[in-house]
C-alpha cells in the first residue's frame, strides 16, 4: 500500500480539520445530538425493560417469578388482600381466597439487573415491565419495594390462557405418597385433585388403608414446582412435559414481514 | 493619551486620597517620627506617583488578562463541544440556582431564563469555586517544600507575562527595549516549576512526565527564538511598539501592509509549531498525557494546585498568541474604526482558534517524534528562515544600490 | 534514568478496565512487561453450576458489556448443540442480524475508547455517537440499551417489530456516509499514522502461536473467520468476505488492526442487508425447549475480539456441571510482553488500545 | 491432509484410545497422560494445529479430565473441499491425588495463561510451566474453587 507517500506535511491538520470545521458548522447552526437530559427526555421504545409492576389481579401467587430470578432479587412476601382484591382477582380467585396466607411478589430493585425473566415466565402476564427509569435513590434501603407498592389496577386486563413456560410437570412416585393433599392447597391454578389411588397402603400404625392420591390435570398445570416443594414426602419430582398444547416463550403474537 | 498616562493621573488622584490619610496616621502618635509619614512624604514625590501609576497598569494588564483567560477557557470548552456535537457547558446558572433552593429552603424568587440555556460561562465560576474548596493534598513521601514551590514558580512565571506584553501602543504596561527578550525568559522560567514539581512528587508518572516536559520545552527554545530573530533582525529592535510599527510602515502590492507572515513565512510556521509546544498543547501535551503518564506532572497535585497549572497553561497560551500575534501578524495594526487593541485582540483569538480547532482534529505525537521534528526539521528550518531575512535585509538592498533593482522588500 | 518498573493500572486511563500491566522501561523503553488479572473477576463459571440452563443467558450477557450479544448467543449455541435443539429459520436470520448490529457496536466502541489513548477525544465522541445509533436499533426488539438477554436457547426472545428494517437501513446509510467522513479524520491524517504504523506489529505464525485470534490475526494477514471456517447460523448462505491486511507498511500493526476493525464494520452492514433480503417469515422461537442435558458440547463463535469458544458438560440436572469459557482477549493479554517490548512508554496505550481489551471477559 | 486420515492417523498412536469424530470438523480423542507431550508436538509439528484455543480441567469426581482444544489455523487438514477448519478435542485422565501433567506452554504460547488458570481455579500443576502462578485469584487464595468439594459459604442477604 502506498498510503503512507501520499500524505504530506499539509495532511498534519489541513485533512482531519477539514471533518472537524463540517462538524462544528453543522452542530452550530443545527441540533447537536446531546440530549439535555433532565430537560429532555428520550422516549424508550415501547419493549423497554424498565422497572417492574404487578397487576395484583391476574398474580395467582405461584412464585415462578422468584424461581426464575437469577439474581434472586424477587421474593414472595405474604399480603393480606382486602375484600374488593378478592372480588377483582381475576384468575382463581377462590384460589386466593382459600389459600391460607396469599403471596406477592417484592423486589429488591439493588439487585435487579432487569433481565426481564420475571416478565416472560409469568404463567398469568400479571408481571410487567414499564419503561420507568428513573429510580436511583440514596440508600439501599429505599431500592427494596415491598409488595404492596409494586402493585398497579388496570381497567381492561388482557385475557391470556394460562401458559406453562417452565416446559416442566410434577409427576407422582405413587409409592411414598401419603396423602396429605397439601399439593391440592398450594397449587396456585387448582389443577391438582385427590382421588382414590390404585391400591391400599400400610400407615404406621400398622392398618391397611386406600390413600388419596394427587392426580393432575396437565392443561392447567403451570409448571411453578410449588407441589414438589411442599410435599413432606417427597413423591414428587418435575419431568419436561410433552404437552404439545404448551406453546413457547412466544410473547409477540404475529411476526412480522421481511 | 498611554495606558501609562491614564494610571498616573488616577495615581495622581488618589494620592489626594492617601496623603491626608498617612498624615493622620503619623499625627496619632506625635513624639515618634512615623513610618506613614515617610509614606506619605515618598508618594508626593515623581518616583511615589510613578509606582503608584505603575501598580494601577499592571493590575489592568492582570485583569484584562484574567477576563480573557475566562473567555479563552469558555471558548475552548464551546468549540469543542460543537467540534464533537455537544452543546458544551449550558446549565451552569440552573445548578447555581439549585445550590441557592439547597441553601435557603426554597425556591429563589429570581429566574433568569426558562430553558437556563446560554450562561455557561459561569461554569468557570463554579470551577473556580469547586477547585478553591477542594482539599490540598501533599504526599507523604513528596519534598513538602518543592512541592509547593512547584506550581507557585508556574503561576507567577505565568502571571508574569501578561504584564509583560502591550495590547497596542498607548495599552502597555510595561514598556521596555527589550520587551520580547523578556517575555522568552519568563516563558522559559515555567521548565523550572515542571521539573520541580515532577520531581517533588515522588512518582514515576509525575518524573517521567516533568522529564519528558523538560526535553521538549529546552528543544523548542532554541528553533522558537531563531525563528524570532528573523523578525528582530528586520525591525532591528526587541521591542514590540517598534516591530509592529515596522510592519504597519512596509508595504507591498497595491499599498497593503506587509506583516511578518509575507516574506517569512517558513518563520511564521516555525514559530506557531514551537510556541505549541511551548504552551503544551495536542499535539504537544505529551508531558501530561493523560492515556500513559495519568496527568504526567500534575498527577499528584489537588485543589487549588492543580486548578493554577491549569490555569497557567491558558494564560500562556494567551501570551504565546499574543507573541505570534506582535511578530508576524502585525500586531495592533488595522484599519481605522476599530480601534487598535481589539484587532490585536482579534487576531490572537482568531490563533487561539486556530489552535482550539487543532486540538481537537489531531492525536498527540509521541516523544520521541517530537524530538525528531523540533531538532531534525524546525531547527533547519529557523536557519534557512534566517538566511533569507539576512538576504532581504543586507545583501539585497546592497544590490539594490548597485545595479538598481527594484525595491522589493 | 535506570531500569524500572512502572505499574500501570487497575486504575489507569489506559487500561480500559481493572487490569494491570507491569513494564520495565529503561529511560522511556519498554524492556519486558508482566499483565496482570484478576481485578474483575466474578466466577461466572462456578455462578453458572448453580443456575438453571436458561437463567444462565444473563450471565455471559455480562462478560463484555461491550458485545454482549455474541457472548450470550455462544452459550446459547453450546447448550443447543448439548441438548440438540433445532432452532426455526427466522430465528437464525434474526440472530444473524442481531449479531452483526452488536458487531459494529462493538467494534465503535472499540474505536471510541482507541481514539483518547491517542489523546484525540473528538474521534472518541464521534464513535460513540455512532454507537448510540446501533444501540438505539438494539434497543428496539431486546427493550434494553446495554444488557440485551436477547437471544435464549431455542431461538430468540421476540420476533423484530414492525419497521425496524427500515430503520436499521436508514441508520445504515447515514453511518456509510459517516466513516467516510471519518477516513479524513483518521487514515488520511499524518499524526494519527505516526502514532499507528510501525507500532506493536506482530506476525501470524507468532499470532496463531500466541492465541491472538480475531481481527488482531487477521490484521496479520492470516484469512480466518469463524463465521466461515466453522459457520454457525446462516453465514454459510450469506454473501460476505473476511476482511485482512494483506502487505504494505500497515502489516500487522496497530494501523492494520484499527483497518481490518473499519472495514469490517462495512462488511457488518453488507451482512445486514442481505440478511433483511433472505429472511423468511416463520416463528422465532422453537415450541419444545429441553431443561436437562446430559453429556458435553463445544462450540465456538466468532466474537467481536476473537475466537470465543464455550464448553459445557451436562450431568442430566436442570444446571450446567461444568461451564467453562474460552475468551480471546484472555491469550491475547497473556501475550502482551511478545509485542510491547521495544516501543516507547507512550506507544503503551497505543498498542493494549489496538487489540481491543475487554476485561470483563478475560477475568471471568 | 483429510480429516479422516488425521484420524486414522492419531488414533494409530501410542496411547491414543476412543478416537471419534463428533462432529464434521472436531475429532475426538483419549490420550494417555504418560505419552501427552510426544502427541501434543506431534500434532503442533506434523498436523499443524497451529492455535491452542483452550484447556479446560473438569472435576470428575473423583479423577480430574483436562479437555485440551486445537484449531488448525492455515488449512494443513481439510474437510472435503469446505472452508472448515479442523479442531481436535483431547480428553486426559488424571489421578486425583496427584494432578499432574507436562505443560504445553513451550509449544503454545497461547497455552500458558490457559493451564495457569486450569492451575487456579482446579489446582492441576503442569511440570515444566515457566510461570506457575494464580492468575485470576489473588496470591495466597487458599484452596482451588472450581472444584466440587471446595467449601463456599452462599451469602443471601435478608431483606
Amino acid at each position: 500500500m502506498s498510503e503512507k507517500s501520499e500524505l504530506g506535511i499539509m495532511d498534519i491538520f489541513v485533512n482531519p480539520m477539514k471533518v472537524t470545521m463540517k462538524q462544528f458548522f453543522k452542530s452550530t447552526f443545527g441540533k447537536p445530538a446531546t440530549v439535555m437530559y433532565p430537560l429532555e427526555k428520550r422516549d424508550p421504545p415501547p419493549t423497554y425493560r424498565g422497572m417492574n409492576a404487578i397487576i395484583w389481579d391476574l398474580c395467582i401467587g405461584c412464585g415462578i417469578c422468584a424461581e426464575v430470578c437469577p439474581n434472586r432479587c424477587l421474593k414472595m412476601k405474604p399480603v393480606e388482600l382486602s375484600d374488593e382484591e378478592h372480588d377483582r382477582a381475576w384468575y382463581g380467585s377462590h384460589l386466593a381466597k382459600r389459600k391460607h396466607k396469599p403471596e406477592r411478589p417484592a423486589i429488591n430493585f439493588g439487585h435487579c439487573m432487569f433481565c426481564g425473566f420475571c416478565e416472560d415466565y409469568c404463567p398469568t402476564g400479571a408481571m410487567t415491565m414499564t419503561d420507568f427509569y428513573e429510580m436511583a435513590d440514596t440508600s439501599r434501603e429505599g431500592l427494596i419495594y415491598p409488595a404492596r407498592t409494586m402493585k398497579v389496577d388496570l381497567e381492561d386486563l388482557p385475557q391470556l390462557p394460562l401458559t406453562n413456560y417452565m416446559m416442566e410437570s410434577p409427576v407422582l412416585d405413587i409409592d411414598p405418597c401419603i396423602g396429605c393433599s397439601k399439593c391440592v392447597d398450594n397449587c396456585p391454578t387448582n389443577c391438582i385433585i385427590m382421588d382414590v389411588g390404585p391400591h391400599d397402603k400400610t400407615l404406621k400404625s400398622g392398618k391397611l388403608r386406600n390413600v388419596e392420591n394427587p392426580y393432575f390435570d396437565y392443561t392447567l398445570c403451570i409448571g411453578c414446582s410449588v407441589c414438589v416443594k411442599v410435599c413432606p414426602a417427597d413423591c414428587l419430582h418435575m419431568e419436561p412435559t410433552s404437552n404439545s398444547s404448551l406453546s413457547g416463550l412466544t410473547t409477540e403474537e404475529s411476526p412480522t414481514e421481511a | 493619551m498611554t495606558l501609562f498616562g491614564a494610571c498616573r493621573i488616577m495615581a495622581e488622584l488618589s494620592i489626594r486620597i492617601l496623603i491626608p490619610i498617612f498624615e493622620f496616621q503619623e499625627g496619632l502618635f506625635p513624639p515618634f517620627s512615623n513610618p506613614a509619614g515617610w509614606f506619605a512624604d515618598w508618594l508626593a514625590t515623581d518616583g511615589g506617583l510613578d509606582t503608584m501609576a505603575w501598580f494601577y497598569a499592571v493590575n489592568i494588564a492582570l485583569m484584562v488578562g484574567m477576563t480573557n483567560l475566562i473567555l479563552v477557557i469558555h471558548l475552548e470548552r464551546k468549540i469543542a463541544a460543537r467540534i464533537q456535537d455537544r452543546r458544551g457547558p449550558m446549565l451552569s446558572f440552573r445548578s447555581l440556582r439549585e445550590v441557592g433552593e439547597d441553601l435557603s429552603g426554597n425556591a429563589p424568587s429570581w429566574k433568569f431564563k426558562e430553558n437556563y440555556s446560554g450562561i455557561g460561562i459561569l461554569q468557570n465560576v463554579a470551577d473556580g469555586i469547586k477547585a478553591f474548596t477542594k482539599e490540598l493534598i501533599i504526599p507523604t513521601k513528596a519534598d513538602r517544600f518543592l512541592f509547593t514551590m512547584g506550581p507557585i514558580i508556574f503561576i507567577s512565571s505565568s502571571v508574569f507575562l501578561l504584564a509583560l506584553f502591550p495590547l497596542s501602543d498607548r495599552f502597555a504596561a510595561s514598556s521596555a527595549p527589550a520587551g520580547l527578550m523578556v517575555i522568552m525568559a519568563a516563558f522559559s522560567i515555567a521548565p523550572i516549576g515542571i521539573l520541580t514539581s515532577g520531581w517533588a512528587s515522588n512518582n514515576k508518572y509525575s518524573m517521567i512526565g516533568g522529564m519528558r516536559s523538560a526535553a521538549q520545552l529546552m528543544s523548542y527554545e532554541i528553533p522558537l527564538l531563531l525563528s524570532m530573530a528573523g523578525v528582530f533582525l528586520v525591525a532591528g529592535s526587541f521591542d514590540p511598539v517598534t516591530i509592529v510599527e515596522q510592519q504597519r510602515e512596509s508595504t507591498w502590492l497595491f499599498g497593503l501592509p506587509m506583516w511578518n507572515i509575507i516574506p517569512q513565512f517558513i518563520g511564521f510556521v516555525v514559530f506557531m509549531v514551537c510556541i505549541l509546544a511551548e504552551v503544551e498543547r495536542v499535539p504537544f501535551d505529551l508531558p501530561e498525557a493523560e492515556a500513559e503518564l495519568v496527568e504526567g506532572w500534575t498527577t499528584e497535585y489537588s485543589g487549588i494546585r492543580f486548578m493554577f497549572f491549569l490555569m497557567a497553561e491558558y494564560i500562556r497560551g494567551f501570551a504565546g498568541a499574543a507573541v505570534a500575534t506582535i511578530l508576524f501578524l502585525g500586531g495592533w495594526a488595522g484599519p481605522w474604526p476599530v480601534p487598535p487593541e481589539i484587532w490585536f485582540l482579534i487576531k490572537v483569538y482568531l490563533i487561539i482558534i486556530f489552535w482550539i480547532f487543532i486540538r481537537w482534529s489531531v492525536p498527540r505525537i509521541r516523544t520521541d517524534q517530537i524530538l525528531v521534528l523540533g531538532w531534525k526539521k524546525l531547527l533547519p528550518l529557523s536557519l534557512i528562515n534566517i538566511l533569507i531575512v539576512i538576504f532581504m535585509v543586507e545583501i539585497y538592498p546592497y544590490f539594490t544600490a548597485i545595479v538598481n533593482l527594484p525595491e522589493v522588500f | 534514568m535506570a531500569e524500572m518498573w512502572i505499574s500501570m493500572g487497575p486504575q489507569h486511563p489506559m487500561t480500559h478496565g481493572l487490569w494491570t500491566l507491569k513494564v520495565k522501561v529503561d529511560g522511556e523503553t519498554i524492556t519486558d512487561a508482566d499483565p496482570e488479572l484478576g481485578y474483575l473477576h466474578r466466577s461466572v463459571e462456578k455462578m453458572g453450576e448453580r443456575r438453571k440452563y436458561f437463567m444462565n443467558t444473563t450471565l455471559p450477557d455480562r462478560l463484555c458489556y461491550a458485545s454482549s450479544t455474541t457472548w450470550t448467543h455462544c452459550y446459547v449455541l453450546t447448550v443447543e448443540e448439548l441438548m440438540n435443539v433445532e432452532i426455526p429459520e427466522r430465528a437464525k436470520y434474526v440472530r444473524t442480524i442481531m449479531l452483526e448490529l452488536q458487531r459494529l457496536a462493538s467494534h465503535l466502541m472499540w474505536a471510541g475508547s482507541y481514539m483518547p489513548d491517542l489523546g484525540h477525544i473528538t474521534g472518541a465522541l464521534y464513535f460513540w455517537r455512532d454507537r448510540e445509533l446501533f444501540l438505539n436499533l438494539l434497543e428496539v426488539p431486546s427493550g434494553s440499551r446495554l444488557l440485551y438477554n436477547y437471544i435464549r436457547i431455542g431461538g430468540v426472545k421476540r420476533d423484530l417489530p414492525d419497521g425496524f428494517v427500515e430503520k436499521a437501513e436508514r441508520v445504515m446509510k447515514l453511518f456509510e456516509q459517516r466513516l467516510d467522513e471519518y477516513s479524513d479524520l483518521f487514515e488520511n491524517s499524518k499524526i494519527f499514522r505516526m502514532r499507528t504504523e510501525d507500532v506493536g506489529k506482530f506476525t501470524a505464525a507468532q499470532a496463531q502461536n500466541l492465541g491472538i485470534t480475531g481481527p488482531n490475526m487477521r490484521g496479520c494477514g492470516t484469512k480466518f473467520d469463524l463465521r466461515r471456517n466453522d459457520p454457525y447460523e446462516i453465514y454459510e448462505e450469506i454473501d460476505w468476505d473476511i476482511q485482512t491486511r494483506e502487505a504494505g507498511p500497515g502489516y500487522g500493526d496497530c494501523f492494520s488492526r484499527y483497518m481490518v476493525r473499519i472495514d469490517e464494520m462495512k462488511e457488518s452492514m453488507r451482512i445486514i442487508r442481505d440478511c433483511f433480503k433472505k429472511m423468511p417469515k416463520g416463528p422465532t422461537l422453537a415450541s419444545t425447549i429441553p431443561v436437562r442435558a446430559q453429556g458435553e458440547a463445544f462450540r465456538r463463535t466468532e466474537d467481536s475480539r476473537g475466537e470465543a469458544l464455550m464448553y459445557i458438560v451436562g450431568d442430566g440436572t436442570d444446571r450446567p456441571y461444568r461451564w467453562k469459557i474460552k475468551s480471546p482477549m484472555f491469550t491475547t493479554i497473556s501475550a502482551a510482553p511478545h509485542y510491547l517490548k521495544g516501543y516507547k512508554v507512550a506507544d503503551i496505550p497505543a498498542i493494549m488500545g489496538s487489540v481491543d481489551i475487554c476485561i470483563g471477559e478475560t477475568d471471568k | 491432509m483429510e480429516i479422516k486420515e488425521l484420524m486414522q492417523e492419531l488414533s494409530a498412536f501410542k496411547g491414543v484410545s476412543n478416537a471419534s469424530m463428533i462432529r464434521d470438523n472436531v475429532v475426538k480423542l483419549d490420550i494417555d497422560k504418560n505419552s501427552s507431550k510426544e502427541f501434543f508436538t506431534k500434532l503442533r509439528d506434523d498436523f499443524g494445529f497451529e492455535h491452542c484455543s483452550l484447556i479446560t480441567a473438569i472435576d470428575n469426581q473423583p479423577e480430574f479430565e483436562l479437555v485440551y482444544h486445537f484449531t488448525s489455523i492455515n488449512k494443513s487438514v481439510t474437510v472435503g473441499s469446505t472452508d472448515m477448519s479442523v479442531m481436535t478435542e483431547v480428553h486426559v485422565f488424571l489421578e486425583r491425588d496427584t494432578p499432574t501433567i507436562e505443560s504445553i506452554s513451550d509449544l503454545w504460547g497461547g497455552a500458558n495463561w490457559h493451564e495457569r488458570e486450569a492451575f487456579d481455579l482446579m489446582g492441576i500443576y503442569f511440570v515444566g510451566h515457566p510461570d506457575l502462578r494464580r492468575v485470576l485469584l489473588p496470591e495466597g487464595f487458599a484452596g482451588h474453587p472450581l472444584r466440587k468439594d471446595y467449601v463456599y459459604e452462599i451469602h443471601e442477604e435478608e431483606w
